[in-house]
């Protein structure tokens, strides 16, 4: 009839779905939000604000959930490539530049295996004792402070719900290994009853050496207190409760030399025997959700959590500067911020691309362009990410707390690297008649000498 | 084990982290191929000329040179007698059915594989005992087992290389050169019929479109 | 007319049709078969508590295909019975039927990490059949590459100890070790593994420029690189006390359970058949026969460290063979038949497990008559269901391990 | 060869013996009869001048008419080893008294004897099959047992189902093809 609908006609297929798709999306769609937005705005705000709790618990969750996985990634790859080279191998180095995405791939792979469940098995329990696994795993998460402010739940008791949320893996064990139908995942199973139970008297009681110090049981306001210089940190005062939790920490996640429960030159592969597929898959991302999470514990506890090192505003003090904070509003500068942004960027690309088109006059210009745009990227990602650094601390909290849990994590990987496995008799033997004894003293030494402390009236 | 309580174990994680830096030990195998010893010996494999044909003629002279025998070789001899199996006969794909069915332990109707069957050897014995067991005087032996059998049964043939210590490729070898010995009885040809029997579906359809065709010619 | 009646059949294990008909496996009977020996009887009949786990013949730790059933009550073992055959191949009954040449090669899978020392007895055995002496420069070669092959195995030997107990790493230090010496074999030999090197009268091709400079480079840093390795583990707590105690074997007992090898070695026996049986060119070189263990016995442990011990010895030998290497030939004149007159002749030597002798009867054909085969592991395995009682389920593969059984061995 | 080990034999097992001391190389041979076995062997064992201490190896034998057990001994006093043949067991029902009272080491090697050549030692407590199934009914190692292909020989004599009896050909009077003099 019109122009307009013979032209529509003229076009192709995709052209047909295209066109109308575009239409929506860049008219009707924002004109409906800003419609919405006026008519039921205010109403879905005071909604949202009254119910901030839950709120912020949808967001936390999802955000760990989403962590979680890559995390186990980088955890599994780590482990993959470093013990890799501790026994003189290259390790993964196929997918990508050394093999980076290896882990990615595996775990692709494991979701596209069959689903296996033994005839006699308990059909129930066995699928749901993974679930459960990764569960309690990926619910530790919930309190643990990746940086200032960067908590699922600021519970004033997180330590309390540490434990006990922590605690509840070893059902999820015990109904796999029992579920299986299959003797190894038994015994697999009763020994991570055994093991985890036993550890975790010690390492609860390592920790009540620090609350008494801290007075608090809640993580955050641990964290707060290790802020300042290294000395600082809780592993200074509380050396041998360090230790312990450390040494318990690791049989808690069931890694060598505590790896009994999954030993497999004894038991096949414990109470995993029988699983396959993405089953196998959660209780193997739970071993690594939980090393991250021991590792994550001993530094929020003893590490400093997300404090750095170094007291930087002490050291400036001293230099003589106040506060680092770029104070910079982009807004001040008006209408010549347009400006800026067309020339800077173009001038930076430019100034960075010369070099390499003076040096390597025979190469073709795009070359250097190329390069010049790809450096004047990295440069916008450093300044950003510097000035983030400085200006957020949450950023630099963030960048704190994973170096040094994945530094911890090396750990853990570097001492599977290195050690075999205790027998069930001295990882017993070792939980009772060392560990607990120690830790005991380290809670009456504790509380002995802030009592003498608090006497002799130093704070 | 040392004095002090976990010294061990922190010198063990030494060792490790210092294995951390050090050079690796693996090949990137397939861009790096491994450094193999020039008299390295792997698996033998037959060689193909400039126009793709292999250069393999079947004349058993590796077989014979082989100090151990571990040389197979497959296929029809050069005078196209009868299929020549050394070795596992699965390794020959047409005779994998058959090896898979027999060694099920299912009864396999093949009338050339009777050869092979044990038979009463007392011939051979005295003829090895007039030739004093002499390789050397190998063809009067195989002509006289041969006018003792009617032909020359494989089981004779391995008796005459076991007891005269020649090699079997070389009294095979012999056997099948000459035009007036022969491996397969004269009654093979007789037999052939009852080999049809055990296709009757086929022999069924031959017969009708023999009929078919030659009806006409026939009526 | 009724058919004779039928003698009961008992379904073989492998038998498809146990898949098929009636209720699978899980409440059957174990084994399930009437037990044949009172022992059997006695090991199949459960106590109170207890239950059967069966480990292998698909296990990680089983050193190849055993299948051992333990009788556990918890973690604790009662009792177990190692059930062989699962690599059975009858090499007794090949070898019988094959001439002498092809044992060499027949023999040579038997135990395939040190499978110089499978073709090592049987060609002694067959030179002393023929009446054939051995020239000097190929008994030192022999020497020489046997002890090589030693090194290899007590290397491998230290690795899988470590995986067996959990360990991940010195397996690949050990593979990296034994990797130098067989490379340095595969360029004197023509093969990593089974080499096929030996034959009767002599070897198959006298020493090349590859293989002297492989050695020598080896030479030069075995016994450091030896050191540096063992230091993860002997000095390791969880190692050393993990072996420490399991697994003891006195003297008597080692005698009369007809253990040989580092494992008499370690209960305190100097019991070296390089010695007390001294064949080809040992009686002119200096090694000493190291000896561990205590008044009642050795345990894990000592058997762990008599190995490296015997590694330090074995460099040395290496070092006086390849300073005293006479020139000559490395093949005495043989007839290409072999047809030794009647008779029968035993030879033994010192394998890296122990004693490994053959047993060979002429008939005078070109073929042995019978062929016997005497291998170590087949005795040691007997051990471990005496020192197992009363241990933990870990400690049977320490234990196992520690008496390094190689199941091609075993099973013939 | 040891010449005072001969004499010394000689003298202490007397009549127990059923041959003469056969010596050649590094081996010396003796041949007693299976009601004398244990007594011998503990003899050896015991006796200070012989001092046999260590069993190297218990092995069966099929000569073709009757079977054999073998044993060889070591003795620091030696430099020979000592092989003692028990010979002259029936096929139909051979039987031999065990050596596990003295060397319980002998258990397994007298199960495999058992096992290969069906040689029944009486005392033995675990006497069964060690490498074949337990339903197998054959002993693999005796001449009388048909071998599927006569092995590396060339193109076999058939693929057979692998237990098979050999089947004994007309006109011949025994089934077994060789037999050594024992």
């Amino acid at each position: 009839m019109t122009a307009a609908t013979r032209s529509l006609r003229q076009v192709a297929t995709v052209g047909r779905i295209v066109i109308p798709l575009l239409v929506i999306f860049l008219i009707v769609a924002p004109v409906a939000t800003v419609l919405v937005a006026q008519a039921i705005g205010p109403w879905l705000i005071s909604v949202l604000n009254s119910n901030i709790g839950i709120l912020r618990f949808v967001v936390a969750i999802t955000a760990i959930l989403l962590f979680s996985i890559p995390a186990a990634f980088i955890i599994i790859y780590m482990e993959l490539k470093v013990i890799a080279y501790m026994n003189l191998r290259v390790g993964p180095n196929r997918v990508l530049p050394a093999g980076a995405a290896h882990s990615v791939v595996a775990g692709l792979k494991v979701l596209t295996k069959e689903d296996f469940t033994p005839n006699s098995a308990d059909r129930l329990v066995f699928t749901w004792a993974p679930v459960l696994v990764f569960l309690t795993a990926v619910m530790t998460f919930m309190v643990v402070p990746f940086g200032p402010g960067l908590v699922g739940a600021p519970l004033n008791i997180g330590l309390l719900y540490l434990f006990a949320v922590g605690g509840m893996t070893v059902v999820g064990l015990l109904l796999a290994g029992w579920s299986s139908f299959n003797k190894y995942s038994l015994l697999g199973g009763l020994r991570s009853a055994a093991q985890v139970v036993s550890y975790e008297i010690p390492l609860t009681l390592s920790v009540v050496g620090l609350i008494l110090l801290a007075g608090s049981m809640s993580i955050d306001s641990i964290a707060r207190q290790q802020s300042g210089w290294v000395w600082d940190w809780f592993v200074f005062r509380q050396p041998l409760g360090a230790l312990i939790f450390f040494i318990a920490g690791v049989a808690e996640a069931n890694r060598t030399p505590f790896d009994l429960t999954e030993a497999d030159s004894e038991i096949v592969a414990g109470f995993a025997t029988e699983y396959s597929g993405m089953r196998f898959g959660f209780l193997f991302f739970a071993e690594y959700v939980n090393v991250f999470i021991m590792s994550a514990l001993i530094v929020t506890l003893f590490f400093g959590a997300w404090n750095a090192p170094v007291d930087v505003n002490w050291l400036l003090h001293l230099v003589g500067v106040g506060p680092l904070s770029i104070a910079f509003d982009p807004g001040q500068l008006g209408g010549n911020l347009v400006a800026l942004a067309a020339v800077v960027p173009l001038v930076v690309t430019l100034v960075l691309a010369a070099p390499f088109y003076l040096l390597r006059p025979e190469k073709p210009v795009w070359q250097s362009l190329l390069i010049g745009f790809l450096l004047l990227n990295l440069l916008l990602v450093g300044v950003l990410g510097l000035s983030a650094y400085v200006d957020w601390d949450w950023v630099a909290g963030l960048i704190w707390f994973m170096v040094k849990a994945f530094a911890f994590v090396f750990v853990f990987v570097w001492m599977r690297g290195t050690f075999p496995r205790v027998r069930i008799d001295q990882l017993m033997g070792f939980a009772w008649k060392w560990l607990l004894p120690a830790s005991l003293l380290n809670l009456f030494a504790t509380a002995l000498a802030i009592i003498l402390l608090k006497s002799a009236g130093i704070n | 084990m040392t004095t002090i309580p976990g010294m061990g174990l922190v010198r063990g994680m030494g060792l490790t982290l210092s294995r951390f830096f050090q050079p690796k030990a693996t090949i990137m195998w397939p861009e790096q191929q491994a450094d193999v010893a020039p008299k390295f010996r792997g698996r033998l494999q037959l060689l193909y000329d400039e126009y793709g044909t292999l250069k393999c003629e079947t004349c058993f002279q590796c077989a014979q040179a082989c100090p151990i025998e571990c040389i197979d070789m497959g296929g029809m001899d050069t005078r196209g007698r009868f299929h020549v199996h050394w070795g596992p006969a699965e390794t020959y794909g047409e005779r994998r059915e058959e090896s898979a069915a027999r060694r099920s332990g299912r009864p396999v109707a093949d009338a050339t594989f009777d050869r092979f069957d044990a038979i009463d050897l007392a011939a051979v014995d005295e003829v090895l005992d007039a030739h004093d067991y002499d390789p050397k005087a190998l063809l009067p032996m195989l002509e006289q087992i041969q006018a003792a059998y009617g032909y020359l049964p494989v089981a004779a043939l391995k008796q005459l290389s076991r007891k005269s210590g020649a090699w079997y490729a070389y009294v095979y070898g012999s056997a099948t050169s000459y035009r007036h010995l022969r491996l397969e009885p004269p009654t093979v040809a007789a037999a052939a019929p009852a080999g049809e029997a055990h296709r009757a579906a086929e022999a069924g359809y031959l017969a009708s479109l023999d009929a078919a065709l030659s009806g006409k010619a026939g009526a | 007319m009724t058919a004779p009646a039928q003698p009961q059949q008992h379904p073989s294990e492998d038998d498809p049709r146990i898949m098929l008909d009636g209720q699978v496996g899980q409440y059957e009977q174990v084994p399930p078969y009437p037990p044949r020996t009172e022992r059997e009887a006695e090991f199949y009949t459960l106590g109170d508590g207890e239950m059967f786990l069966n480990m292998g013949p698909q296990h990680p730790s089983t050193h190849g295909v055993l299948r051992v059933v333990l009788k556990i009550s918890g973690e604790k073992v009662v009792d177990l019975d190692p059930v062989l055959g699962y690599l059975h191949r009858g090499v007794e009954k090949l070898c019988e039927n094959s001439d002498y040449h092809h044992i060499i090669s027949q023999i040579d899978p038997l135990e395939y990490v040190s499978s110089l020392f499978m073709e090592w007895a049987p060609v002694m055995a067959f030179e002393k059949l023929l009446d054939v002496q051995v020239p000097r420069r190929a008994e030192y070669i022999r020497v020489l590459t046997g002890e090589m092959l030693r090194i290899a195995s007590h290397a491998l030997f230290q690795g899988w100890m470590a995986l067996d107990l959990g360990g991940l790493t010195p397996i690949l230090y050990s593979f990296i070790e034994r990797d130098e010496i067989v490379e340095a074999l595969a360029a004197l030999t023509g093969q990593r593994m089974l080499f096929n090197y030996f034959r009767i009268g002599g070897v198959n091709g006298d020493l090349n420029h590859e293989f002297m400079s492989r050695v020598g480079d080896w030479m030069s840093r075995a016994l450091v690189q030896h050191e540096a390795n063992i230091g993860l583990l002997n000095e390791n707590e969880i190692f050393v006390r993990r072996m420490r105690g399991i697994g003891k074997v006195d003297r008597d007992m080692a005698l009369r359970m007809g253990v040989t090898g580092p494992n008499i070695r370690a209960a305190g026996v100097p019991f070296d058949v390089r010695r007390a049986h001294p064949y080809s060119v040992y009686p002119e070189l200096e090694f000493n026969v190291p000896v561990r263990g205590t008044k009642d016995g050795g345990d894990s442990l000592d058997r762990y460290l008599l190995r490296l011990d015997e590694v330090r010895e074995s460099i040395r030998i290496i070092d006086q063979c390849l300073h005293e290497m006479p020139d000559g030939p490395v093949m005495a004149r043989m007839p290409r038949l072999m047809r030794p007159r009647p008779g029968r002749a035993w030879a033994a030597v010192e394998s890296p497990r122990g004693l490994f002798g053959t047993y060979v009867i002429s008939d005078g054909t070109d073929q042995p008559f019978r062929f016997r085969v005497h291998d170590p592991s087949f005795v040691h395995l007997q051990l471990v269901g005496m020192l197992m009682k009363d241990n933990l389920i870990a400690d049977t593969m320490a234990v196992m391990a520690s008496l390094d059984p190689v199941m091609g061995g075993i099973d013939k | 060869m040891d010449r005072t080990l001969k004499t010394r034999l000689e003298a202490k097992l007397a009549d127990r013996l059923t041959g003469p001391v056969r010596q050649r190389q590094d081996q010396t041979e003796i041949r007693v009869r299976p009601a004398d076995l244990i007594e011998v062997l503990r003899t050896l064992h015991d006796d200070p001048q012989l001092e046999f201490t260590i069993l190297a190896d218990v092995c069966g034998v099929d000569t073709g008419d009757t079977l054999q057990t073998v044993y060889h001994l070591w003795s620091d006093e030696t430099p020979d080893w000592l092989r003692i043949v028990v010979d002259g067991l029936p096929r139909e029902d051979p039987r031999v008294p065990s050596i596990t009272s003295l060397w319980p080491g002998a258990e397994w090697s007298e199960r495999e004897a058992y096992d290969m050549f069906g040689i029944v030692f009486e005392g033995n407590r675990d006497l069964r099959r060690i490498y074949m199934p337990p339903d197998y009914t054959s002993y693999p190692l005796r001449k009388d047992f048909h071998l599927p292909d006569d092995s590396a020989r060339g193109p076999g004599g058939g693929v057979r189902h692998i237990e098979q009896p050999y089947a004994p050909v007309a006109g011949t009077e025994h089934s077994i093809r060789r037999t050594v003099k024992a």
